[in-house]
């Protein structure tokens, strides 16, 4: 069908010589020869070979590519360890605020105090909502959090005059982590999980010395399991003068419930895209502001958001340079402004109690979740990893489902797609046998969570009858399996012009 | 229960009864007694959505946007006109709210995107190979770094003074992690006069246009680099690569540079997204998604993410990088950005700036007290040297509603008075007046005032 | 070439070669040599995108907005908060770009929306049947008066003095063309009095609340209509519907009025849309579009339009109305702020502004020198009689940022120094206290002032 | 599959007791009981039963009834006499701007001089582009402008004491023509087609007499014709003493071309949402302006944007009242100002020389259609119904399609649906058999059209085998072809609650 394969065509493929989109504002100085201002050394040869379109076909190229993907605000999204909870649209509209969009970031200070300002109640309240005292709002994601977290550690250490070479992390771990500590130059240890789904204390304490920087933990685990033993935990890392990172990608658990501070954290990132609403644009922008205790405070990057008053007491924000001990930098600017009146606008739509409804809700859709599979018999062939009570996800292994059915979870995961549901994340946490990893989020109704029971119990009901529909899945979706391993034994990176 | 959640109290029943607790606290068994809050968070109420609107309005009014002043200010990201038809596109659910393209069959809008935005970043480049997008400028910088150390194994990064400050900074901040050096190659006449280069040097690193808005000689820096076995990384704005020669025919091994300018706003600094391009050589060793073309299993077109055996969710503590949330939306509004400036447009644009910033560079060289910093080629920004306090001058000028310009004294102890002047199209030739204008007598106000001091 | 269009000379060159002739020129042979335009349109050049935006942004920029003002205008529109959420679905092309879903295969979304619109504005007038849409409120009482005129023949339309002004004007402009008398009911005390009914009276149209604010006995006043053999035609908001008797209870007609207040913003008076609700009885003579549920040729649920035999494109001289193009967009704003709202949140509304108009209205009516206008309950708008000159009272107030009301004296010459003042829930305690405080100066300045004079 | 069947559920369908996305500003001033201010018998019984959901139900539901509709971002659609063209995006920034968004109807003159202003520049604009010297802008849409047209003519006579019954249409009309007519209490008098597709001179003659108050005319016609005796018909009319009125829905063929107050047009109406831009919003908002010339302007509609130089020669735009002779309001307030935003800035974007090309082109991109559709030999079953250069659409019969391939025009329509592009106007004008109306605009791509040609050429080609196919087409809309007769018998027009 026509409408179809022209679909398929990109945006540099629809160009024809002479078309365009721009129309450039009137010349309204003297025209100089272009040789005199920039002489043809300088100059590049060739012009790039962008596009040649008009705007209506921009908006209708895009448009339709828009329409070749799944969105959250077209379906359920379970993919646990991402929150896909629903983003506010009043977000949208005070994020585009000219006093927001249109604010240079080199804007003087006191011609940018309602952003400033905004930054400090944000921290403020992050600070709150961690319980720990000190917040940078710099980081551009969780993992870049995580580097700051692990640079911070650093720096703590070299400030005591230690020089150490190892960070712990769990094998539930997200890649992010040993990703990190390798970045930050350090060693990856890894924890071993016990049979309940927590830290094996006893691997911990044997790998506990005081060659280790850190330990990194996600509480709850990327198992959607709280730690029960956190404070223990905590206590032992303390003990060989370690610190303790909290990876808050499921913050979204424990929101007015609980706050890492407390459970003896040093450092903390947020997800601002997760918890706190950002949209998470396809693949980004984020945020990942970190948390941290007194001790770690010194080391914070710049500049810092701090509060004065003036000596006739008028509150003044500023941006803070001055700290001798920062590990400095690690990127441009302020951080992503924009996201941050996001979840500003989220903390404050909310309140504590909205923010504690939350967890709560997040927590009670994923039990709920979890037991209506189980009411629908999709136990059988996929086990909840760990017989317990979860948090705002759980795990089910596929493991008995590929046994008997003959279908693994990625086939799974796939046949969900011709039922308009996104799957859960599939094949992580490692630790667990074709895993699917599942997270509801608060915003979605009973109803919705009703109907993913039933399609999963249908989907298992249909494979026992005959598997090949499900291992050939998708079959409704705008392109069918495709192939991976092609496109990394050969690839085709950028359009052949 | 908020506006944002569902649960009714009978939902909340009938939940609880099919889980088999009574209470929502139950849920919570695994939490010690001791770590749960007994308190709300001190966080306040929650509120009406237009009682966020007016608070979140009220904060933003006391802000000077460029809508509030005519700013030249630039120095790494700058004031130009981004179309509507970005909003309307990007706003899009289907591009706002899903995540990274882990199923393609219902990704294909992201990942074509992806695709597209890859091929023109390669252009620009000159470039064959570009990622999907990091984070932002600076901590691209630092992220070429970090493939010149896993390349060669190096143990000193030269960077020219003529890089971005904060570029600067946040290579320091992670190569001291790495256990590298940081050396800093001055710049003469406002451009990089590099050290000699020993077969220490991972990686040299120029900014083109550099940071004071002089074009650099790319080609002699990357070739010097290339002469001591180093790499040649260019960081940098992507628009004056529309005419400028590129790093791929410059020779450059690694370009990167913050995307804001490519259609994305200012946002007091964030989120705009970081472009990495690279040679063939090096491909295996990028940082971030890179979307690939392939064939479905009817043949059909279609695109994945792909090269993922360099990433942390497939090899961990081995991956090239730990990123994993980049800046996929914004790397999308650039890549509608690139198709609505088009192959002429780009040029007429770039051209366009080219010619008021030399007509401003020209004007304001004129003044009285007010010198060119150099007198290197600019495309959109140049330093001036201002015989006068530079603060007290801006002060002024502000009064008068002109954001003249970054001083450069804070970066750049050097030039103690020197002013930062950037010119996008969003400069008339009126407002480039006015400037004149305006920085002219607050330059003769603060000089009259000195010489009165001194008279004193 | 703009940037609107795609035609490239090489495709002008093709196209022309196809057709078969040699330019452009020649496809407008069939205009008469002495009617085409040798000299271009007085329009001046085209510009381009961010001209237009920074001209647009100048005009706007000298309208002082409800942002701009504390504004207690009302009188037929109003200052409401239009959650975001409106926005962001109304924008998507689907909704915005298409035209009357004349083919409802592919026009589901915007069919099952007018559906959903049509059971909306039924349960908040209480009549069964419901358009999609009028062009706004003033001309849906002319329309209502069509009907009227259609139904029974009779050649008078009693009208209350406390229905809008602009909608009596309307209701004129169009009876004169029918051949009909309009006659005005006074209004005492600020309700509405009719006049005896005679056998000429087609249709009594009232406004609830009226004017002037005021809750009117709909039910007498329909009853009184229906005794005569007159249609009883109801005005108004859809808004205060949430609390008071519906047109369908007080057994109304024909029910009609103005949407804007759900979820349209002001722009300066359009568009927004015009809802009309009335009996089974009437079904056939609505104008304009209706959705209506029915199914595919595999059983499916669909929405088509309905009831087509009334219109324009069907029947021509001899449909019920000739409007064609409606409000589908707005009306679409119409039913999702509706279901933002939703059945607990519109009562809460209206509720919060009753409980705050009736804190001003007594709060000003304390003040010396101002009175009520009437002592009618009220539900969010109601009138002030001030002792001093209106005009005067206006400009001391504006002077202060706040814009106390709409003066009645253009409409009403009877209340000269009347004053309409309307509260939403934008208004908070703090701006109800601050016009409090900025009236009473203002009025008690011109009273000063009139006995200055007086005394001179 | 569940997805699908999930969204023919209806808003009112998903509401569950105690949903909600409003959240209600706190109540601030002392609160009285609710009988004191309104007693119960003023209040309703029962309170409206709206649905009761949250925001992300809310969004997600409209999200996907969006999805359910095509559109011009998505696709071609050549809707004949609807003026499908690309509707910029800059419009939509800055209609909202808050100075015109958020600007109250009856805001002062003075605190409202820029919406006055574009208003007042809009005006001139559009009179120039009409030739004619004088506009209002009140009406709201095409059929509002022509019934402010019909009562100008009334006034008109009235004032000159003429009493006049009869409004001659051609047969071509469109039928908001004849249904304005007798709204606007005149006798329609049809007036013929001659064989080229022009007025039937000769019938004009017959029926033009003293009791005719108006000849309502579409010039390019209906037919996609320009009327090459314009002025002779022009002079016939004006010679019985009756106004000649232009109904500007076919304006986008001769912008800057030629104007209809040049060709002796007295009334003009424009339809602000075809030429203009003004997305269509599924059927509205739109706007009909209307320009006259001098002896019509002293009836036009109150009040008038004047612009007025004060004494201290500052300019100030003003609404002018004081117009005794005016046929009064038609609507409330001052007409569809976001309207008139959009179609400034369009006209700002393209100015005189580029409001030509658009016509240029929307005429050129019509005869190219009709070229290729021969070329692809469609004209066998499909020919232009009147052998000529036509303007900026054109229309065809299906009379031989349907006698030879045994489809109908309506099959032809549905069937193209399947490939992804919206069906040219049917049925219209009533005076061609089968007919087929297809005005592409200017907005199109050569692609676009070649692609358009060969999909009907390939439906002919199918329906030459297997005529069912077209028969029973669509077949992959979210519905296929509904029962209309049954909707119109049985209506259910609204959700039983
Ligand atoms: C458990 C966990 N940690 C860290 C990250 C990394 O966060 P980001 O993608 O924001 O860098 C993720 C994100 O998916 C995660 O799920
Ligand atoms: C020829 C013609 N005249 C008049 C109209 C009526 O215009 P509107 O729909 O704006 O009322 C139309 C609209 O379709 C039309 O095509």
């Amino acid at each position: 069908m026509i409408a179809a394969a022209d679909d398929q065509l990109t945006i540099f493929e629809r160009s024809r010589a002479g078309r365009r989109a721009f129309v450039a504002p009137a010349l309204d100085v003297p025209e100089r020869p272009l040789d005199e201002l920039l002489a043809p050394e300088l100059r590049r040869e060739t012009e790039p070979r962008l596009p040649e379109v008009s705007e209506p076909e921009i908006v209708r190229h895009y448009n339709r590519l828009s329409k070749r993907n799944f969105d959250l605000d077209t379906g359920f999204y379970p993919l646990g360890s991402c929150t896909m909870k629903h983003n506010p649209k009043l977000h949208e509209r005070v994020a585009a605020l000219p006093g927001h969009a249109k604010l240079h970031p080199l804007q003087r200070p006191e011609r940018a105090q309602g952003a400033l300002e905004l930054m400090w109640r944000l921290q403020d309240a992050l600070s709150e909502i961690a319980g720990l005292p000190h917040v940078s709002l710099q980081p551009s994601a969780g993992s870049h959090g995580e580097l700051a977290g692990v640079l911070l550690t650093r720096a703590y250490h070299e400030d005591r005059g230690e020089h150490r070479t190892k960070v712990l992390t769990p094998d539930t771990a997200h890649g992010t982590n040993p990703a990190t500590v390798t970045m930050a130059g350090y060693e990856v240890v890894k924890v071993g999980t016990d049979a309940h789904g927590n830290v094996d204390i006893d691997d911990l304490r044997a790998k506990a010395d005081t060659d280790v920087a850190c330990l990194m933990l996600t509480n709850p685990s990327t198992l959607g399991l709280f730690e029960p033993q956190i404070e223990e935990i905590a206590a032992i890392v303390h003990d060989v003068g370690a610190t303790l990172y909290y990876d808050g990608a499921n913050l979204n658990a424990i929101m007015g419930i609980c706050r890492p501070g407390d459970m003896g954290f040093d450092i903390v990132h947020f997800n601002l895209h997760k918890s706190f609403t950002q949209p998470h644009g396809g693949g980004g922008p984020g945020a990942g502001p970190i948390a941290v205790s007194d001790r770690i405070e010194p080391f914070l990057p710049r500049p810092q958001v701090i509060r004065a008053e003036a000596p006739d007491a008028e509150v003044r924000y500023e941006l803070d340079y001055d700290r001798p001990r920062s590990i400095g930098r690690l990127r441009g600017f302020q951080g992503n402004f924009g996201v941050f009146v996001r979840s500003y606008a989220y903390i404050r739509s909310l309140g504590a109690a909205g923010l504690r409804d939350v967890s709560e809700v997040a927590v009670l859709n994923a039990n709920y979740l979890l037991a209506r599979l189980r009411a629908e018999g999709v136990d059988e062939f996929l086990p909840a990893a760990f017989d317990r009570i979860c948090m705002h996800e759980f795990v089910l292994s596929g493991a008995p489902m590929k046994r008997e059915l003959k279908i693994k979870t990625l086939d799974l995961a796939k046949r969900l797609l011709d039922h308009g549901v996104h799957p859960p994340t599939v094949y992580f946490p490692l630790l667990v046998e074709e895993a699917l990893l599942v997270e509801p989020t608060e915003t979605e109704t009973k109803e919705t969570l009703d109907r993913f029971a039933s399609v999963v119990a249908e989907i298992l009901r249909e494979a026992r009858e005959d598997p090949e529909v499900a291992r050939t899945a998708p079959h409704t979706t705008p392109v069918r399996r495709l192939d991976e391993a092609g496109a990394a034994r050969r690839p085709v990176l950028r359009q052949p012009l | 229960m908020s506006s944002y959640t569902s649960a009714t109290d009978a939902d909340r029943r009938e939940m609880l009864a099919a889980i088999g607790v009574d209470s929502i606290d139950a849920l919570f068994a695994d939490i010690p007694e001791s770590l749960r809050l007994s308190a709300p968070l001190d966080l306040g109420p929650g509120l009406s959505e237009q009682e966020v609107y007016d608070e979140l309005r009220a904060l933003a009014a006391r802000n000077f946007s460029t809508e509030d002043e005519v700013s030249f200010v630039g120095a790494g990201m700058y004031d130009h006109y981004v179309p509507a038809l970005i909003d309307s596109i990007t706003s899009r659910s289907e591009f706002l709210t899903p995540y990274t393209p882990y199923q393609p069959e219902v990704s294909q809008g992201g990942l074509q995107a992806m695709f597209e935005y890859q091929t023109a970043i390669c252009e620009l480049t000159g470039l064959p190979v570009s990622n999907a997008s990091v984070y932002e400028g600076p901590s691209a910088v630092a992220a070429a770094g970090y493939v010149a150390k896993h390349t060669n194994g190096r143990r000193k990064f030269v960077i020219s003074r003529g890089v971005h400050p904060h570029s600067r900074e946040t290579l320091r901040t992670h190569a001291h992690a790495w256990g590298m050096e940081v050396v800093e190659a001055p710049l003469k006449d406002g451009v990089t006069v590099l050290p000699d280069l020993d077969d220490d040097v991972s990686a040299v690193i120029v900014q083109q246009p550099n940071f004071l808005g002089a074009v650099e000689d790319l080609e002699g820096l990357s070739d010097a680099a290339h002469a001591a076995g180093a790499l040649s990384i260019c960081a940098g704005d992507p628009l004056p690569l529309a005419l400028l020669r590129s790093p791929g025919e410059c020779g450059v091994d690694i370009a990167v540079g913050e995307g804001q300018t490519l259609g994305n706003r200012l946002d007091f600094g964030g989120p705009s997204f970081g472009f990495f391009a690279t040679t063939q050589a090096l491909l295996r060793r990028i940082p971030g998604r890179i979307s690939g073309e392939t064939r479905d299993v009817e043949g059909k077109r279609g695109f994945v993410l792909t090269l993922q055996t360099r990433e942390q969710h497939i090899r961990r503590e081995k991956a090239t990088s730990n990123i994993c949330t980049a800046q996929a939306l914004n790397a999308l509004a650039g890549v509608i950005y690139l198709s609505w400036l088009g192959r002429r447009g780009i040029v007429e644009l770039t051209e366009l700036m080219l010619q008021r910033t030399a007509y401003a560079r020209g004007r304001l060289a004129e003044l009285d007290g007010v010198e060119p910093l150099h007198d290197r080629p600019v495309v959109r920004e140049f330093a001036l040297a201002l015989d006068a306090p530079v603060e007290a001058v801006m002060a002024r000028c502000l009064q008068e509603g002109i954001n003249p310009g970054y001083p450069l004294g804070g970066d750049y102890p050097e030039h103690e008075n020197g002013l930062l002047v950037a010119i996008t199209e969003r400069r008339t030739r009126a407002e480039i007046d006015r400037l004149v204008e305006v920085l002219g007598a607050a330059v003769a106000a603060e000089r009259g005032r000195t010489l009165q001091e001194v008279g004193a």
